[in-house]
């Protein structure tokens, strides 16, 4: 069975459902859009469960699963040479857990989705087209194929925040596309250059495939990105160039200080499931792309410029959290402090030992549903007000009690509690990185030691809003009619967050369920690094 | 002899172009150019295309000029005034700065000529040694006659073409009553 | 003895004058005209060059087309002119700036 | 009874710390429904139960552990474990045996409270995380119950979190704690890196890594890697950092007073007995990690910390806080005791301290209750916690009195209770390690002393202030009120705290009152050797010394607060009552009196003011930079993007200028270029 | 006289043996006739003859060219003066298919105007004057064709005449046109001088380029590219666009974006290809300030773009700055390697088509092409605002759309002449081109953003031509297929 294709073409068939349906139905379209998302994310769970955790993956095709191919575009371009561009899906260790949180994302989001009044089908069709993006850009092992699914997420997007999105929402949403677009656009030069320096061993045409890009002897020896030749584009080595530009195209995504702006407006601007998927499922994409493109094609920058790398991260961390607690708007502030924990899967990657990229792999996949989590509680604060000012709200333990658990438990699992998920990426992108300096990576200690006290931080913001919004006696901006209107959260909203924060806490304990299947792909890919140190 | 007449024409070219430049009146200016055409066509004829310059003075002063001085007849007689604008903005371009504009593309020029007096092409020279020159026994009529019909006969059916399009065109363009 | 020089310079001053013409003239008529001093400075070219080509005569027969091709586009020009005419009742280009970046 | 003796103690050690969490699963579900908080209670008894099976079974035996794989991560297994041997079972027995009590007192103490169901769900899971920590074998595991008892504490602080102070306490209590978690992570990091686990077998275990690692050359090498010595101080320091934020230590000693906010019954518990003793169990856990210096420092720190806090006691009015002052200055000889290299004695000061501190929180939490009654009966307003109110409740609440002094004295180290045999091992320690040093070294044990006779000083104050005299309040209500006096606590309430009370006396520890050395739980720690001499004059003179001592200052205290002759009672009074006083008196006073007074409430100041407000001054610090991180942010960062972005658009706009519609100005644009061109690319 | 007369028969055997190759050609001339025929006796009676006439020649030419297509013709004709090869059969192809839905669209926007005969026969001779265009060699054709090509677009703009804007577009286009034209013709005069043949690819005519003197032919050369920049309107050439492009009708300007360039473009790329072969100063010259004018154009045309407020108006600056992109491609254009040069010229043709169809059917309803006036506009007709919005997603260059490819296959062949020469200037081509999509995205998204971003502010009706709509869509969904399997129409090429 194409299981892999099925994951990512399944939204398509949906936005053609969706978009067939006559606007008389309009009421059925998201239970069209939650059926095919539930199937989805029950396709992603049985690769989950067949999926074999001893496999390495990473530059080696065999060690991938559920691997799909089938040529795509075949052309002879004269002395370009021949175009060869193949259909290939696979997944292994470091994909696959993303491609899960993407399914349960998903599904977090339409269920966040589910009051929205304004031309549901146009959303519900984008939202699908997103879905089949995302599923893309985790399953694609050919670059042409992931560029594409890259830059096909981004129209959705922008309607998305532009449409159903708050008042500055053309701002955003433009501002949100420019920034990727700007990565991506030289993303694509260096594609090219890299299509040129590569030959497909079999059959002697340069490829868009990515793991033939990561091996080395693919490479022509005099072409702009050969190991062999040292090829400079003004002056700096030219594979340096191609590294630096691929970090800073999928940098952008994660995002790091100071390319992170955009975030924070689109955050702010974005209606809650737009949010959610931003926050969960499109920062873990920069991650990815840095693990899977940037170090495993560049693999001998990637051990160059670590230190870099790890500076950016701290800086993150530690940016990121200073601004979240300065914050007055409470879905800004958790906009920020996404940057922050975003740093810390950037600190971890740049460590470049196993403890640190698994950490960070599990830091992203904790984060995804944690601040999936922490953007649905806004939203139900915003749904019922359409304020998310700190300060307009006092004392809301009284009124809504559950709500407050909700949130006090998403808080604490997200500054790092033990037991809880975010705990154990953090903990270990900290331990990672500072083991690196024995290892050899170049990663110096004081980093790991700076960027703990991003985790201090965090406590710090995230009590602080605790105790200003939730804590102390009542009082609201609104007054009376506030009161009435804020009800504690009823049994959708609870039917959303209670999985959400249970696997949460799930992965706080069992860290394995994502660590088993990680193994081998980190060890791999540290080792397949170590040889460039 | 030949070389006084050659400089007499082109005094009389450039010197009527720059007058006619600077006339105020229209009509006059249009008079002037008559001349600069015909000083033109006598240049031509120390080119030795005689025919070049018959067909210049009947194509031109027949027919172009005669154009313009209609256009002006069958419309209305404020377009004979100066239509200079003494009150111009930076950006209105006044003169000067079309003389400097001027001046500068002549002085590239000039230099461009006089560096390449310096080295006459290859192929002028092989004409020269050649023979192959035009001198001014040669029936110009005949030659230019056969060539059309021969090397250069897909242009010259194109643009007969080419002129029944500008035929139809100018007509249409110009018809004052639309028909609906 | 007129040199090929003596041809040049006269129309590098008879382009230049045209030139000048068009930048300058506030009148369409006037800038027709000067397109066709251009065009005759190009002509006096191909024909001073044209006296070395007898094999070919490609001077010669370029200019004839030239003129031809002058006379076809003054006659359409003109035409386009006077619509403008009709529609703005000036021929001063400087007043006919109805589209432009606003 | 016999067969549940032969289960192994791997068992009845997990199901002790299961029986807590269970508990807490079931509040949590049933939420409101269940105030009763009976379920709370079972589990703790049964933790009790199965607590003292595996003490009995493991106590003076061999060391037990078992583990099971938890997770692969990279190259390296996680593994989750108990490990049972005599420190942790002495932990595990601790534990609930000061829980039980609690829990039991609680049920009256806390009746009728609104929000009690979520009391008993947070006190189960602090009891839970508590007994998990003791009894984990991997400092990771640690590091989770660690944290997890620290939240528990957040959330039994911020009880009444309608209370603004209470919220904030809490807050800060986290916050500061934290800090001690970020030490503890980066010992974590130090460790794994260097011996490539944290299992605690492992690493201090028979033979562990730990012994088989030495310095040389200046490079710390273990068996698997080696770096800069520099890092095995950092490292211990890190775990110091951890357990001076966990057990109040100078300078991070802050939040401890503010999180009396939470209930008392709370405060007992946790911010006494238990949870702030956890990090001198970290501490003697990781012992053999210290090196000379770190050692040093401990000492330091603790000897400053019982002084400071000791001092700050003397000057307080809010029962509450006087005992929470008295908490840091103990936790600080405890401190002092591991620094020295005796952390049996800290950990046997740990445990009588647990008790008899307990038992003053819960006595003073009777009196509060008692209060409160009595303040919502005769309708004043009127701190209940306040000192100055009370007075002569002795008549009032005669058990109370008694338990309380049996409490006091055990606190100022009388003999024949527990207190005494702790703290005397921890100060003749203290004296034979100075010897051993060096003369310099002297200024801890004597400051040691001096902090002993002040502890005596502060706790009779509070004793004679509350229970002797008059009861002042009376005086405005005699009238009104006679009909409702206060009365002695209820039998739940009192029931507890006579077993505490029990537990304060000598024989719970040792048959004889006078020498810790013959104590089963110091011989059942079994430190081989000190490193030091011990000298057999100090056993005589030191706790004679503490023993004059204190008498005197109680005499001095009764004097002044039962007789009411407090020399400094009035502001210009107090000079005129001087003047009457012989001149050695004046001088005493002069240096001892007035002078400590007035030190402790400069220390107190400096407290509030300096090193508290240094945490506000932090706070500041670092919310001022997070509103520059804002400001560039919103100007420099986003401005640079917007700058570009109008940069951009001028640039079109310029462009545009040649767009004016007149065609003369574009056909010079464009000749212009063409001619610039031209100059350009024939000329350059 | 008498030395040649033995030789005229072969010459007229020569002659008559070319015309074959000439068939799509002479058709569209006699279709011409036809038309012109038509549209003076028989429209009167049925208003669709010279229409019907039109589309059956360009349907037959189209159809004689497939033949030549499919038999892969290479021949050179009439002395010279035509070359035919499949990249020019090729981009003969394209250019007749979007001159038939340009006619379709002439019919269907203005059939109630004034009579159309003519204009078919002005388009018709455009069409010729591309076609030769894209066969020629011979500076004298390529005069004649360009003059054929501007005159007729200076007619067809200025055709309706209704309202001031478009009198006045085609006075400035004429003029401004006229101007350019005569420019070149100095420049093909000195060209001519340096070489004494008329013939670009001539050997001669190469080696009369190498040994010209340096300044005099940096002016020919600069002349000669200010004929071609105006008819591809690159910078700074591209002044009158804007103008021209707004005040025409749209259907004309539709026509103007799109099809001259597809034949100048084969025409320099050609150009380039016979004469950057060799490296002399005339050579780098030329390459150097193609570059640079590339380099220009992409910025000027999309720093422009920004600001507009008219569709029409935007769309001349985003064919500005696509000109630039052409011109990339066209450098590095090599003998014999046309697909991806024609594939991007195919698209870009789709798209300007579908883009102006788009605009013209919400002109027909609005009666103004200000983007402002498309407020809210998305909901009321979402399924044209979506192909919109596709289409301009292609314009930008996003996947998965055939935009995407085009400049993809643009940027490798760039690369892979950088991978090979390491010139700076080509890796500025680069970073410039894809910096200029980032800019491209901030106009081209007004439309949609306006569309439904916005809320509604006026009245629409929503009515729209079905054919044309059709055709529209039909364009768009090409782009996407396109965008997806683009070797359908690569391996054709």
């Amino acid at each position: 069975m194409p299981i892999l294709s099925l994951l990512i073409f399944l939204p398509l068939l949906a936005t053609a459902f969706i978009l067939a349906l006559p606007t008389r139905y309009k009421s059925s379209y998201k239970y069209i859009a939650l059926a095919f998302t539930v199937v989805q994310f029950v396709l992603a769970g049985i690769c989950y469960a067949h999926f074999d955790a001893s496999q390495p993956g990473v530059q080696d095709l065999g060690g991938y699963q559920f691997v799909e191919q089938l040529p795509w575009i075949r052309l002879d371009l004269g002395s370009i040479g021949k175009l060869e561009i193949d259909y290939l899906v696979g997944i292994d260790g470091i994909s696959m857990p993303l491609l899960l949180l993407s399914a349960f994302v998903m599904l977090m989001a339409i269920g966040a989705s589910w009051n929205i009044q304004k031309s549901p089908k146009g959303y519900f069709a984008l939202l699908m087209v997103l879905n089949m993006a995302v599923m893309g850009i985790f399953c694609a092992l050919d670059f042409f194929l992931f560029y594409l699914f890259y830059e096909v997420m981004l129209l959705p997007l922008y309607f998305l925040i532009g449409i159903w999105g708050g008042a500055r929402r053309e701002y955003a949403a433009i501002k949100f596309f420019l920034y990727t677009l700007f990565g991506s656009v030289f993303m694509l030069l260096i594609i090219v250059g890299l299509y040129f320096s590569v030959i497909n061993p079999l059959t002697g045409a340069h490829t868009f495939n990515m793991i033939y890009m990561m091996n080395p002897q693919n490479y022509l020896g005099d072409s702009i990105f050969g190991w062999d030749g040292y090829q400079e584009i003004l002056g700096i080595s030219a594979r340096l160039v191609g590294f630096v530009v691929l970090f800073f195209a999928f940098a952008i995504k994660v995002p790091i200080v100071p390319l992170h702006t955009w975030l924070p407006d689109a955050h702010v601007e974005a209606p809650t499931p737009v949010s959610i998927i931003l926050a969960g499922i499109l920062l873990k994409i920069g991650g990815y792309g840095i693990i899977r493109i940037c170090y495993s094609i560049f693999p001998d920058m990637a051990a160059l410029s670590n230190w870099w790398l790890g500076l950016i991260g701290v800086i993150s961390i530690i940016y990121g959290a200073l601004n979240a607690l300065a914050q007055k708007d409470l879905k800004r502030m958790i906009a920020y402090s996404s940057v922050s924990h975003m740093g810390f899967v950037l600190l971890g990657i740049a460590s470049l030992t196993a403890e640190g990229i698994s950490g960070a792999m599990f830091q992203m996949i904790s984060h995804g549903f944690l601040s999936a989590a922490l953007f649905f509680l806004v939203g139900v604060v915003y749904d019922r007000v359409h304020d998310r000012n700190i300060y307009s709200f006092r004392g809301l333990a009284q009124l809504m009690p559950k709500y407050t658990g909700y949130v006090a438990v998403a808080f604490f699992a997200s500054l790092g509690l033990p037991g809880f998920s975010a705990f154990i990426g953090e903990a270990f992108v900290i331990i990672g990185s500072f083991n690196a300096a024995s290892v050899g990576t170049g990663l110096p200690r004081w980093m790991a030691i700076a960027g703990s006290i991003g985790i201090l931080l965090s406590a710090a913001y995230f009590l602080w809003t605790l105790q200003r919004m939730f804590f102390g006696q009542i009082r609201l901006k609104g007054g009376e009619s506030w009161a009435n209107e804020l009800n504690d959260i009823n049994s959708r909203e609870q039917l959303i967050l209670f999985p959400t924060l249970a696997l949460a806490l799930l992965l706080g304990v069992m860290p394995s369920l994502i660590f088993n299947n990680l193994n081998a792909s980190v060890l791999n890919l540290v080792s397949f690094i170590q040889q460039f140190i | 002899m030949e070389i006084i007449l050659f400089y007499a024409f082109a005094v009389l070219a450039i010197g009527s172009a720059l007058l006619l430049v600077n006339l105020k009146n229209i009509a006059r200016a249009l008079f002037l150019f008559f001349i600069v055409l015909f000083a033109m066509a006598g240049l031509y004829l120390f080119a030795l295309a005689d025919f070049v310059a018959i067909t210049q003075i009947m194509v031109y002063v027949g027919g172009v000029l005669i154009l313009m001085l209609f256009a002006f007849m069958l419309s209305n007689k404020e377009l004979l005034k100066d239509l200079q604008d003494s009150s111009g903005s930076f950006l209105s371009m006044p003169k000067w700065q079309a003389i400097v504009l001027t001046l500068g593309f002549l002085t590239l020029m000039i230099l461009g000529i006089n560096e390449w007096q310096q080295s006459i092409p290859t192929w002028i020279l092989q004409a020269r040694q050649n023979n192959t020159e035009i001198i001014p026994t040669d029936n110009n009529i005949q030659q230019i006659g056969l060539r059309f019909m021969t090397f250069y006969v897909l242009p010259f059916e194109i643009i007969s073409v080419f002129l029944m399009m500008a035929l139809i065109g100018a007509s249409h363009l110009s018809r004052k009553e639309r028909n609906r | 003895m007129i040199t090929l020089t003596h041809f040049l310079v006269v129309s590098a001053c008879i382009f230049c004058i045209g030139l000048y013409t068009v930048l300058s003239k506030k009148n369409a008529i006037m800038i027709l005209v000067g397109i066709e001093l251009m065009i005759n400075a190009s002509i006096l070219n191909f024909v001073a060059f044209g006296k070395y080509d007898k094999v070919s005569y490609g001077g010669q027969i370029f200019a004839l087309f030239a003129i031809v091709l002058a006379a076809a586009a003054v006659a359409v020009g003109l035409a386009l002119v006077l619509n403008v005419y009709r529609h703005y009742k000036t021929i001063n280009p400087d007043q006919i700036n109805e589209l432009k970046d606003k | 009874m016999n067969q549940l003796a032969h289960i192994s103690p791997i068992y009845t050690a997990l199901l002790t710390v299961a029986a807590p969490l269970v508990a807490f699963l079931y509040q949590a579900l049933v939420g409101k429904r269940d105030q009763s908080g009976i379920i709370s209670l079972l589990g703790i008894v049964c933790s009790f139960i199965f607590a003292a099976l595996t003490w009995l079974t493991i106590w003076n035996h061999p060391v037990v552990s078992a583990q099971l794989t938890w997770f692969t991560i990279g190259a390296s297994t996680f593994k989750v474990g108990i490990l049972l041997n005599n420190l942790s079972v002495l932990m595990l027995l601790l534990v609930p045996t000061v829980a039980l009590p609690v829990h039991i007192y609680s049920r009256a103490y806390m009746k009728g409270d609104p929000g009690v169901h979520r009391y008993w769900m947070y006190l189960s899971l602090f009891c839970f995380a508590m007994l998990g920590l003791v009894i984990m074998d991997s400092l990771l595991l640690m590091y989770i119950f660690w944290e997890l008892v620290g939240f528990a504490s957040y959330l039994l602080i911020g009880f009444w979190f309608t209370r603004e102070t209470a919220v904030q306490a809490n807050k800060k209590a986290f916050l500061v704690n934290r800090i001690g978690d970020l030490g503890f992570l980066i010992g974590l990091a130090i460790i794994f890196t260097q011996f490539k686990t944290l299992n605690l077998v492992d690493l201090f275990g028979e033979a562990g890594l730990i012994y088989q690692s030495a310095v040389t050359n200046g490079q710390w090498v273990s068996p698997v890697n080696s770096m800069d010595q520099i890092w095995l101080t950092i490292a211990g320091l890190a775990f110091f950092l951890a357990a001076m934020a966990k057990s109040a230590q100078f300078p991070l000693h802050v939040w401890l007073p503010d999180a009396m906010e939470g209930p008392t019954s709370v405060s007992s518990l946790i911010h006494a007995a238990t949870m702030v003793a956890a990090g001198v169990f970290l501490l003697a856990t990781v012992f053999p990690l210290f090196n000379e210096s770190t050692l040093l420092f401990i000492a330091t720190i603790g000897t400053i910390t019982a002084a400071s806090a000791a001092y700050f006691a003397l000057g307080q009015y809010d029962i509450k806080r006087i005992l929470a002052f008295s908490t840091i200055s103990q936790l600080g000889f405890m401190m002092v005791g591991i620094g020295i290299g005796t952390w049996d004695a800290a950990l046997f000061h740990l445990v009588t301290h647990a008790f008899f501190k307990c038992l003053l929180f819960l006595s003073a939490g009777a009196i509060i209750h008692e209060m409160t009654h009595f303040k919502v009966h005769s309708q004043l307003d009127f701190d209940p916690q306040d000192l100055r109110n009370m007075g002569g409740l002795r008549k009032y609440m005669p058990k109370t009195f008694m338990l309380m002094s049996i409490a006091s004295l055990a606190l100022a180290g009388f003999p024949l209770t527990s207190g005494y045999l702790s703290k005397d091992s921890i100060v003749i320690s203290a004296y034979e390690w100075a010897q051993s040093k060096g003369d310099f070294y002297l200024l801890i044990p004597i400051i040691l002393v001096i902090v002993s006779i002040l502890t005596a000083f502060y706790i009779g104050r509070l004793i004679f202030k509350a229970f002797f005299g008059d009861f002042r309040i009376m005086d405005q209500v005699r009238d009104k009120l006679l009909d409702a006096p206060l009365h002695e606590a209820s039998k739940t309430m009192l029931i507890p705290m006579f077993l505490l009370g029990l537990c304060c006396l000598f024989p719970v520890f040792s048959l004889n009152p006078f020498s810790y050395h013959d104590s089963w739980l110091m011989d059942g720690l079994l430190l081989d050797e000190y490193t030091f001499a011990p000298s057999h004059n100090a056993h005589v003179i030191i706790p004679l010394l503490l023993l004059i001592g204190s008498a005197v200052s109680w005499i001095i205290g009764w004097k002044w607060y039962v007789q009411q002759k407090y020399p400094l009672n009035a502001n210009s009074l107090s000079l005129k009552a001087a003047f009457n006083q012989a001149y050695i008196n004046e001088l005493y006073q002069w240096i001892f009196v007035d002078g400590a007074l007035k030190l402790a409430r400069f220390c107190y100041w400096f407290d509030r003011y300096v090193v508290d407000s240094l945490v506000a001054f932090i706070q500041f610090i670092v919310l001022s930079l997070s509103r520059l991180s804002v400001w560039m942010d919103k100007h420099i960062v986003d401005g640079f993007v917007n700058a570009v972005a109008s940069v951009t658009y001028w640039t079109g706009n310029q462009v545009r200028l040649v767009q004016n519609g007149k065609l003369q100005t574009a056909l010079y644009s464009v000749f212009l270029f063409v001619l610039l061109g031209l100059i350009y690319l024939i000329f350059f | 006289m008498l030395a040649f007369s033995p030789y005229i028969s072969s010459l007229i055997d020569q002659i008559i043996g070319s015309i074959p190759y000439f068939k799509p050609e002479l058709t569209l001339i006699i279709t011409f006739i036809g038309a012109i025929i038509a549209s003076l006796f028989c429209d009167r009676y049925w208003d669709k003859t010279s229409f019907t006439i039109t589309i059956a020649g360009l349907l037959l030419s189209g159809c004689y060219l497939l033949g030549q297509g499919l038999s892969h013709v290479e021949m050179v004709g009439f002395f010279d003066m035509i070359h035919i090869d499949t990249f020019a059969t090729s981009a003969r192809l394209i250019i007749l298919l979007s001159t038939l839905l340009i006619t379709i669209f002439i019919q269907q926007r203005h059939q109630h105007d004034r009579p159309l005969g003519d204009l078919y026969a002005v388009l018709l001779t455009a069409t010729l004057g591309l076609n030769l265009l894209t066969m020629s060699s011979n500076w004298l054709m390529i005069f004649i064709s360009v003059e054929t090509v501007s005159i007729s677009s200076y007619i067809m703009v200025g055709y309706f005449s209704s309202n001031k804007a478009q009198s006045e577009a085609a006075m400035k286009y004429v003029l401004f046109g006229s101007i350019c034209a005569a420019v070149m013709l100095y420049g093909l005069s000195l060209l001519y001088g340096f070489t004494g043949n008329l013939n670009f690819d001539a050997q001669s005519h190469i080696a009369g380029l190498v040994e010209a003197p340096k300044l005099m032919i940096s002016i020919a050369l600069l002349f000669l590219l200010t004929g071609i920049g105006f008819k591809l309107s690159f910078f700074p050439f591209h002044v009158w666009s804007p103008d021209v492009y707004q005040g025409a009708p749209t259907v004309i300007t539709t026509y103007l974006a799109t099809v001259p360039k597809i034949a100048v473009v084969v025409l320099l790329s050609k150009l380039l290809a016979a004469w950057l072969a060799v490296s002399f100063y005339f050579s780098d010259f030329l390459a150097y300030a193609i570059i640079i004018i590339a380099i220009t154009t992409m910025l000027i045309g999309n720093l422009a773009a920004l600001r507009q407020q008219d569709a029409k108006r935007m769309m001349a600056y985003s064919s500005i700055g696509h000109t630039g992109i052409l011109l990339m491609a066209v450098l590095v254009y090599q003998n014999n390697e046309s697909n991806v040069l024609l594939f991007y010229l195919a698209i870009y043709a789709l798209m300007n088509i579908a883009v102006f169809i788009f605009i013209d059917s919400l002109e027909s309803n609005l009666g103004n092409t200000s983007i402002e006036s498309y407020k809210g506009l998305g909901k009321q007709s979402p399924v044209l605002f979506t192909a919109f919005s596709i289409v301009l997603i292609a314009l930008i260059g996003l996947p998965p759309t055939a935009g995407f490819v085009g400049k993809l296959l643009i940027f490798s062949k760039v690369f892979e002449q950088y991978q090979n020469f390491q010139s700076f200037g080509l890796l500025a081509l680069l970073i410039v081109g894809a910096l200029t999509s980032v800019i491209s995205l901030f106009y081209y998204f007004k439309i949609p953003l306006n569309a439904f971003l916005k809320d509604s502010v006026g009245q629409y009706t929503g009515k729209s031509n079905p054919l044309l709509l059709g055709i529209g869509l039909l364009c768009t969904l090409l782009v996407v297929l396109l965008g997806l399997f683009p070797d359908v129409l690569l391996s054709a090429f």
